[in-house]
């Protein structure tokens, strides 16, 4: 069993109208053994955007507190919030730093970029586990039950949804793809990303 | 995490190797990266330089993105189609990228491709194949059009027409068959989407859209998505979930406050402070 | 009748250089009911008198499918007939499974032939006791052939065995030459006159006494056969239609000049009857 | 016939007080009995011809072959009971396949009428089989050229320049040695094997018959195939031709 | 592509298979070199040069490694030209051979590189030197090298002879190469040769379609056509 | 078990083998994850490169060059890997030629049995192609595949059949079909230039296309030599050609010099 699969897990991140959504399962397992169904792996960034964490957990746990600080400083030096394109290259570096001794993450990141108009524009990317980044137009996926999910999403995506279709649309992808994943599952959290507010919700999901 | 600077220091860290090495040991496969298992191609023509590519990122057998940039940029002049572990493309070619523009800085000379090709075959002979970066090297330069191959080891190639990744044999076969000296630039884009197109079509890492990129002395023309044999049809129903589908068990709401609104503070003026 | 020595084992020639085994072999096929096959240019069919041992048995089935486009009649030891048509489609069947082709007819019957002539040659075996009409359609087109115990086998364009099958062959030697154009349902319908030749006195082919078994494209009568056109046989009802275009024997051609004597009708027996008096050349060919 | 009734006749593992094999002498009998088979070796070539006993009209002609072909280059007739003849034949193709496993060459004549006689032999030794009750003419054309040769019942192999067995064979003997074989051609001889089968055939004891020939040489090839209809027709025109002229 | 040439190959490196061979005369040096690169049986470039130029009158050819031997090949150009500059003056063959030399035999664990020296001196004349595999050193009048020349020590030992001049030379390797080509599937393509002599370099070209010809016989004999007449048939003597 | 076509014919390791010395099957190999549980039976040893065939309007065209190899050795340089079987077939190989020459035994047994059966029943090329792939099938579940890639192609009763089959019993049929190397650089050029013309390309263009793609073949196949054998499957029957010699362009290569910064 790879490495990847060894505490399971699963985030996804949909492009909306004027909104983006990331959701994933709360799933901890060691191999096959369950250990908590409300492990969260998706943290906020800064205000508009949050970046998942599928993969180890005790890379999760690390890069979590990596992120944090690199971000904290970036924020004092640069005295603004940092932005998701700037954000996505600093993940995309720190990983590749450890291009011969990588963590086993592959972060999916989503959240609002704000444009020099000051409007705010949805931005969404995933890396590979040395950084490699994906920027997509579409949706991300990442994790134990990424080639269900790119199968499903592939389906059910589709351009210019409000927030509360993007969220059953990215719910329903999640939850049917984790169905058929033994490594994630374990109930769900998505959330909605907009420009006022971000809505988060716990999804009841199997517990098998 | 010994760094107290937001800006690490340069260079790969090597600290988890030791934990990783341990996990192989214990036969534990170590996860696959990103690759382009690709088609990249270059060609001469007459007054310069055209690359090509194809748009698809594999990581295993998934299709990891259905349209990727694989042609790099260098410089003005100079373009790099990159084919392998797709990061190391990325980063080698954004360093000597980097690096060329401080060389361009120092010299004052505008940059050479043979420059950028050296700097190139030297990093990866460095790293003795691991950086796994298959590289069609392309420009126009002071001493004409310049076009080279270097694989991953640090070897390179000078020739009239090169090319690189995993659908290169399908891509070759189409430029032995059809390359001439001195094509007209449509005439070499041609060809080169031919060329590309044969990976596509022909080699399973190679999928999606045709990129390529001219350039000639008087100015690099991009152009991505040049042609796009693979559209996806579009879809005849829609897959909209009714809202209020998905059981919820908890909902939290953050609301930001979006307008400020400008309040000047009534009274003296605060103290300065310094 | 003379003693005779030269006829208990198989592996002895007489003086004469005949093998009675293999002679008595060729009577027992006389034991069975009787079969006529009869070929056109498109079609080759069979005709197949079934009997009943009593009121309260079915009647024995005197056809078999071996391939799509193969079928046989029996006459004879239906047991023996059992163990030599299963060879005959494990025949067809390695046929396909190693060319992914129709086993041609005449290299199938062959091989049944060559089994047949190791029985009698070999001390401790008995030749089979069955004879087979055999039909098929290949790339040269619909065949009759006739198989029988000693190990021969010769393609014919019509062809009687079994009890009283004489009185067949003379209706067929009469009528052969005016096959070749023959619409299906004629075919069949000389074949019913021939078989009919074969009844005793009082009997006559009902639907269920008699079988048909058809290779080539479907007739005016039968429904949704497909292209291929695979080998079937007709029992029952579906033969109604057959028997009653058949023209009363008063009326039809003259019955065989000299009816044979009456063989044993009473179902089908192994044990070997003492030969049936010399009435026909039972001399083996060649 | 001394041997009925002695004892000593019934099997082909007893020999008779005056040291004969009398089964084998029977098998001889079933040849004798059946149509005849000549072969004809001559200077760049073999043919081949039967006379085949029509025993019903109801045969489709042409259909029911007696000779045989056991590779590429060889040919095989009968006379005798048909079933025997085609275990021979059979046996014959297994010698000539396994000698091409073994040498991968084409068989030479000799090699395979040396194995196909020792088989044929055996079947003398033992009361648990019977003879085989047939005599068999090989012809074939191999890199020593054209070769002929009978195998009797008894295992015995001779080559010739001319061969036949059979009801026919004394008076078709007679006919062959009139001919210069070695200076014949093999489309040549085919006429002859032809007048020569008409000849021998007997009105007035049997019935129908039809004329079956094959022939290797150098016009086919040096394959054994049937001799072409238009020249089979031919030559049976000229066969009658020359018998009303005997007669 | 994957395939691995050699354990001592890198996965997937290039490999200059190879035929490479130098000789001297009177007045300099003959080099010359097929143009075939290979990964595992394919031919990554068919045009390759595998004679490269180190200083104004010392080439090499390059065996093994694409990558290492470019690398070394690099370096010691590097070293040479600080040497002129330096020195004022160019260096000699031995010089060059001696750098390769070190350079081979102190990363003789880290590189897969077979190299011939060749060049010509004002000290010595013309010189050939062979670094095989491991690092030696070892000057020869003439030297062949890569995968493909075990084809043809046979016929180089048969056929050299001193005292050529120029043109005789040139054929000793064209013809020798074309051999080693002929024989050696990772060699191939064209052959490029440099006569070296104190007056300057002379590049010659052979197209792959013009190569030197030898046998080219069948080698599967047709089938016997003779008929051996009538050898008697001679069965078993039986009494009927 | 290693049956890749890339894989077959590796370069002699002359690292370590300088002079030949060990023959090439008991030569240190890389090291294969499935070997030790699949293949010990054999490997490939004197090998034939692709073979390329297409079907055209009068029927099929097949090509292959007449190099053996021995490794990196080109060991014989005329051998034909074309095969007639019968009368309406034509069987190619690559991979190990001692294997061709077993199947091309047991060919002959095969057309030997047909003739022997003298009934006007012949195997065409799809009866070939049916029981090669039971041969290769029943080999490789014995563990003892006859390590080639065969093409078989035909015309029969005015059809044109054309069909693969390999070591692995693995079969398909296609307008076009090349093995080995060419399966990775000629396939590309032949479905550009048959795919949906398989009915109206004449012989001349036919030959043109096989003649073209030999030469990259050539260019870019180590394994390969500049002499190849053309074969047709037409109503006329089987033609195999004498060897014939590639033309090659060598030309813009003159130009070149180095690696990189090299002009000299």
């Amino acid at each position: 069993m790879s490495i990847m699969q060894h505490n399971g897990g699963s985030v996804i991140a949909m492009v909306g109208k004027d909104c983006v959504a990331i959701a994933s399962d709360l799933r901890l397992g060691v191999q096959s053994l369950s250990i908590s169904s409300n492990f969260e792996k998706i943290f906020p960034v800064t205000e508009r955007l949050y970046v998942g964490f599928p993969g180890l957990a005790t890379d999760v746990t690390t890069l979590r507190e990596v992120f944090r600080y690199r971000v904290n400083m970036y924020t004092i030096k640069e005295e603004r919030a940092i932005e998701p394109t700037i954000f996505t290259q600093l993940v995309s570096s720190t990983l590749y730093e450890r291009r011969f001794g990588p963590y086993f993450i592959e972060p999916v990141i989503a959240g609002l970029q704000k444009t020099p108009s000051g409007s705010y524009e949805p931005f969404i990317a995933a890396t590979d586990l040395i950084g490699c980044i994906n920027f997509a137009k579409d949706f991300v996926v990442a994790g134990t039950a990424s080639e269900k999910l790119f199968g499903v999403a592939e389906g059910l995506w589709e351009p210019g949804l409000e927030p509360e279709d993007l969220f059953e649309t990215i719910s329903q992808t999640l939850m049917n793809a984790v169905d058929r994943d033994a490594f994630s599952g374990w109930g769900a959290i998505v959330h909605v990303i907009t420009k006022d507010k971000v809505i988060t919700r716990k999804l009841k999901g199997r517990m098998d | 995490m010994a760094a107290t600077s937001a800006y690490n220091s340069p260079g790969f860290d090597f600290s988890n190797t030791y934990r990783n090495q341990f996990l192989a040991d214990r036969g534990v496969p170590l996860p696959k990266a990103t690759s382009t298992g690709t088609t990249i191609v270059g060609c001469l023509f007459k007054d310069g330089i055209v690359l090509g590519a194809d748009t698809r990122a594999t990581e295993g057998p998934i299709v990891a993105d259905k349209n990727c940039e694989k042609i790099h940029f260098i410089s003005d002049n100079i373009r790099c189609c990159g084919a392998g572990t797709a990061a190391d493309t990325e980063f080698t070619t954004a360093l000597i990228s980097s690096n060329i523009e401080m060389h361009a800085l120092t010299t004052g000379r505008k940059p050479r491709v043979v420059t950028a090709m050296t700097m190139l075959k030297q990093m990866l002979f460095r790293y003795q194949g691991n950086i796994g970066a298959a590289l069609v090297l392309g420009g126009v330069d002071i001493t004409g059009p310049q076009l080279f191959t270097i694989h991953p080891h640090g070897s390179t190639d000078k020739l009239p027409y090169v090319t690189m990744g995993s659908g290169s044999l399908a891509a070759m076969a189409i430029f032995e068959s059809q390359w001439k000296p001195d094509m007209e630039r449509e005439e070499a884009l041609h060809l080169v989407t031919l060329a590309i197109s044969a990976g596509i079509f022909n080699d399973l890492g190679s999928g999606s859209n045709v990129d390529a990129c001219v350039i000639t002395a008087s100015g690099t023309e991009m152009l991505r998505n040049f042609v796009k044999p693979n559209e996806r049809v579009e879809k005849e129903r829609r897959y909209v979930f009714r809202r209020g589908t998905t059981a919820i068990k908890e909902e939290k709401v953050r609301r930001w406050v979006v307008d400020e609104e400008e309040v000047t503070p009534v009274g003296g003026e605060e103290m300065d402070t310094s | 009748m003379f003693r005779n020595t030269y006829d208990s084992d198989n592996t002895v020639f007489s003086p004469q250089g005949r093998l009675h085994q293999v002679e008595y072999a060729l009577e027992a096929v006389k034991q069975g009911s009787a079969a006529v096959g009869l070929r056109s240019k498109t079609h080759a069919i069979l005709l197949a008198l079934k009997r009943s041992s009593g009121e309260l048995a079915s009647y024995q089935q005197k056809m078999y499918r071996i391939d799509d486009h193969v079928g046989i009649a029996i006459a004879g030891l239906t047991s023996d007939a059992r163990v030599l048509s299963n060879f005959m489609r494990q025949q067809a069947m390695s046929s396909r499974m190693l060319f992914n082709r129709p086993i041609p007819v005449n290299r199938l019957v062959s091989s049944i032939a060559d089994k047949a002539q190791v029985n009698t040659q070999e001390y401790g075996r008995r030749p089979y006791g069955v004879g087979f009409l055999v039909i098929g359609g290949d790339k040269t087109g619909p065949h009759l052939y006739e198989f029988s115990p000693s190990g021969n086998s010769y393609e014919y364009y019509a062809m009687s065995i079994g009890a009283r099958s004489q009185s067949a062959k003379t209706y067929l030697e009469k009528h052969f030459d005016s096959f070749a154009d023959c619409e299906l349902e004629d075919l069949i319908r000389h074949g019913l006159h021939a078989l009919r030749e074969t009844l005793q006195q009082d009997k006559e082919l009902t639907i269920n006494n008699t079988s048909i078994g058809i290779i080539g494209p479907g007739g005016n009568h039968e429904k949704a056969i497909p292209p291929e056109a695979p080998f079937r046989i007709l029992e029952g009802e579906e033969i109604d239609v057959y028997l009653k275009m058949m023209v009363p024997k008063e009326s039809a051609d003259a019955p065989a000049t000299a009816p044979p004597p009456v063989a044993p009708e009473g179902g089908e027996s192994a044990v070997a009857q003492p030969p049936a008096g010399g009435d026909e050349d039972v001399q083996m060919q060649e | 016939m001394t041997s009925i009734g002695t004892g000593y006749d019934l099997s082909a593992s007893t020999y008779s007080p005056d040291g004969r094999i009398f089964q084998v002498e029977y098998a001889n009998k079933a040849v004798e009995n059946s149509g005849t088979a000549i072969g004809l070796r001559v200077k760049d070539g073999i043919v081949l011809a039967v006379e085949k006993i029509v025993h019903s009209k109801l045969l489709v002609p042409d259909a029911n072959r007696r000779i045989q072909s056991v590779d590429r280059h060889i040919g095989l007739a009968t006379a005798g009971f048909l079933a025997d003849g085609r275990h021979l034949a059979n046996r014959a193709r297994d010698d000539s396949s396994n000698y091409r496993d073994t040498y991968r060459q084409p068989p030479p004549l000799k090699e395979v009428i040396s194995r196909l006689s020792m088989y044929v032999q055996a079947y003398t030794l033992y009361s648990s089989v019977r003879p085989f009750g047939v005599s068999t003419i090989v012809g074939g054309v191999d890199v020593n050229g054209p070769q002929l040769y009978i195998i009797e019942p008894s295992g015995i192999s001779y080559g010739y320049h001319g061969a036949a067995i059979g009801k026919g064979r004394q008076l078709a003997k007679t006919e062959i040695e009139k001919l210069k074989l070695s200076e014949l051609s093999t489309r040549e001889a085919v006429t002859e094997a032809a007048r020569i089968i008409y000849l021998v055939h007997d009105d007035a004891k049997e019935k129908e018959f039809e004329l079956e020939m094959t022939w290797i040489g150098d016009e086919t090839n040096g394959l054994h195939v049937p001799v072409p209809k238009d020249l089979l027709a031919d030559a049976e025109q000229k066969a009658k031709a020359a018998l009303e002229n005997f007669d | 592509m994957q395939t691995v040439d050699m354990q001592q190959l890198k996965a997937g490196e290039v490999n200059l298979g190879t035929s490479i061979m130098a000789v001297q005369f009177k007045d300099g040096v003959v080099i010359g070199a097929d143009s075939r690169t290979t990964t595992g049986s394919y031919i990554a470039n068919r045009v390759t040069d595998k004679l490269t130029h180190v200083h104004d009158r010392i080439y090499c050819c390059r065996s093994g490694s694409a990558a290492d031997t470019q690398a070394v090949a690099d370096i010691v150009h590097y070293h040479l030209q600080i040497l002129t500059q330096q020195s004022g003056s160019a260096p000699t063959v031995a010089t060059a051979a001696n750098v390769f030399q070190k350079l081979c035999y102190q990363n003789k664990d880290g590189l897969m590189a077979g190299i011939i020296v060749a060049g010509w001196d004002k000290e010595i004349g013309p010189s050939v030197y062979n670094i095989p595999l491991g690092g030696g050193l070892f000057r020869q009048p003439w030297a062949i090298g890569g995968s493909g020349s075990t084809y043809v020590y046979g016929y180089c030992d048969a056929t050299f002879k001193d005292g050529w001049g120029k043109e005789e030379t040139i054929n000793f390797v064209k013809n020798t190469l074309a051999l080693a080509m002929s024989r050696d599937g990772s060699s191939g393509g064209v052959i490029r040769m440099c006569v070296i002599t104190e007056e300057g370099v002379e590049r010659l070209f052979v197209p792959g379609n013009e190569l030197p010809k030898f046998w080219e016989g069948e080698e599967v004999l047709g089938k016997p056509t003779k008929i051996i007449p009538e050898s008697p048939a001679a069965p078993m003597e039986v009494e009927a | 078990m290693d049956h890749f076509p890339l894989s077959w014919g590796r370069p002699r390791n002359d690292a370590l083998d300088a002079f030949n010395t060990y023959p090439m099957h008991k030569r240190p190999t890389h090291h294969d994850t499935f070997a030790d549980g699949v293949q010990r039976t054999q490997q490939p040893i004197v090998t034939g490169t692709s073979v390329l065939a297409i079907k055209y309007k009068d029927g099929i065209m097949m090509a292959a060059d007449t190099l053996a190899s021995y490794g990196s050795l080109a060991r014989f340089k005329s051998i034909q890997r074309l095969h007639t079987v019968g009368s309406s077939t034509v069987l190619g190989a690559s991979g190990d030629l001692s294997d061709f020459q077993y199947i091309q035994s047991l060919m002959e047994d095969l057309i030997i049995e047909e003739h022997t059966a003298g009934d006007h029943h012949e195997l065409g090329p799809a009866e070939i192609h049916e029981y090669l792939a039971q041969v290769l099938y029943s080999r490789r579940t014995k563990m003892d595949p006859l390590w080639n890639s065969l093409v078989v192609g035909g015309r029969k009763d005015s059809k044109n059949f054309l069909a693969y089959v390999d070591l692995l019993g693995t079969t398909y049929s296609s307008s076009s079909i090349a093995t080995g190397y060419g399966a990775y650089i000629a396939v590309p050029l032949l479905r550009n230039a048959v795919d949906g013309r398989e009915n109206t390309l004449t012989e001349e263009e036919a030959r043109k296309i096989i003649v073209d793609c030999m030469r990259v073949l050539f260019y870019r196949d180590a394994r390969s030599l500049n002499k190849f054998q053309i074969s047709t499957v037409t109503d006329a029957g089987v033609t195999i050609s004498e060897p014939i010699q590639l033309e090659t362009t060598w030309s813009f290569a003159e130009g070149i010099r180095g690696y990189g910064a090299q002009t000299q």
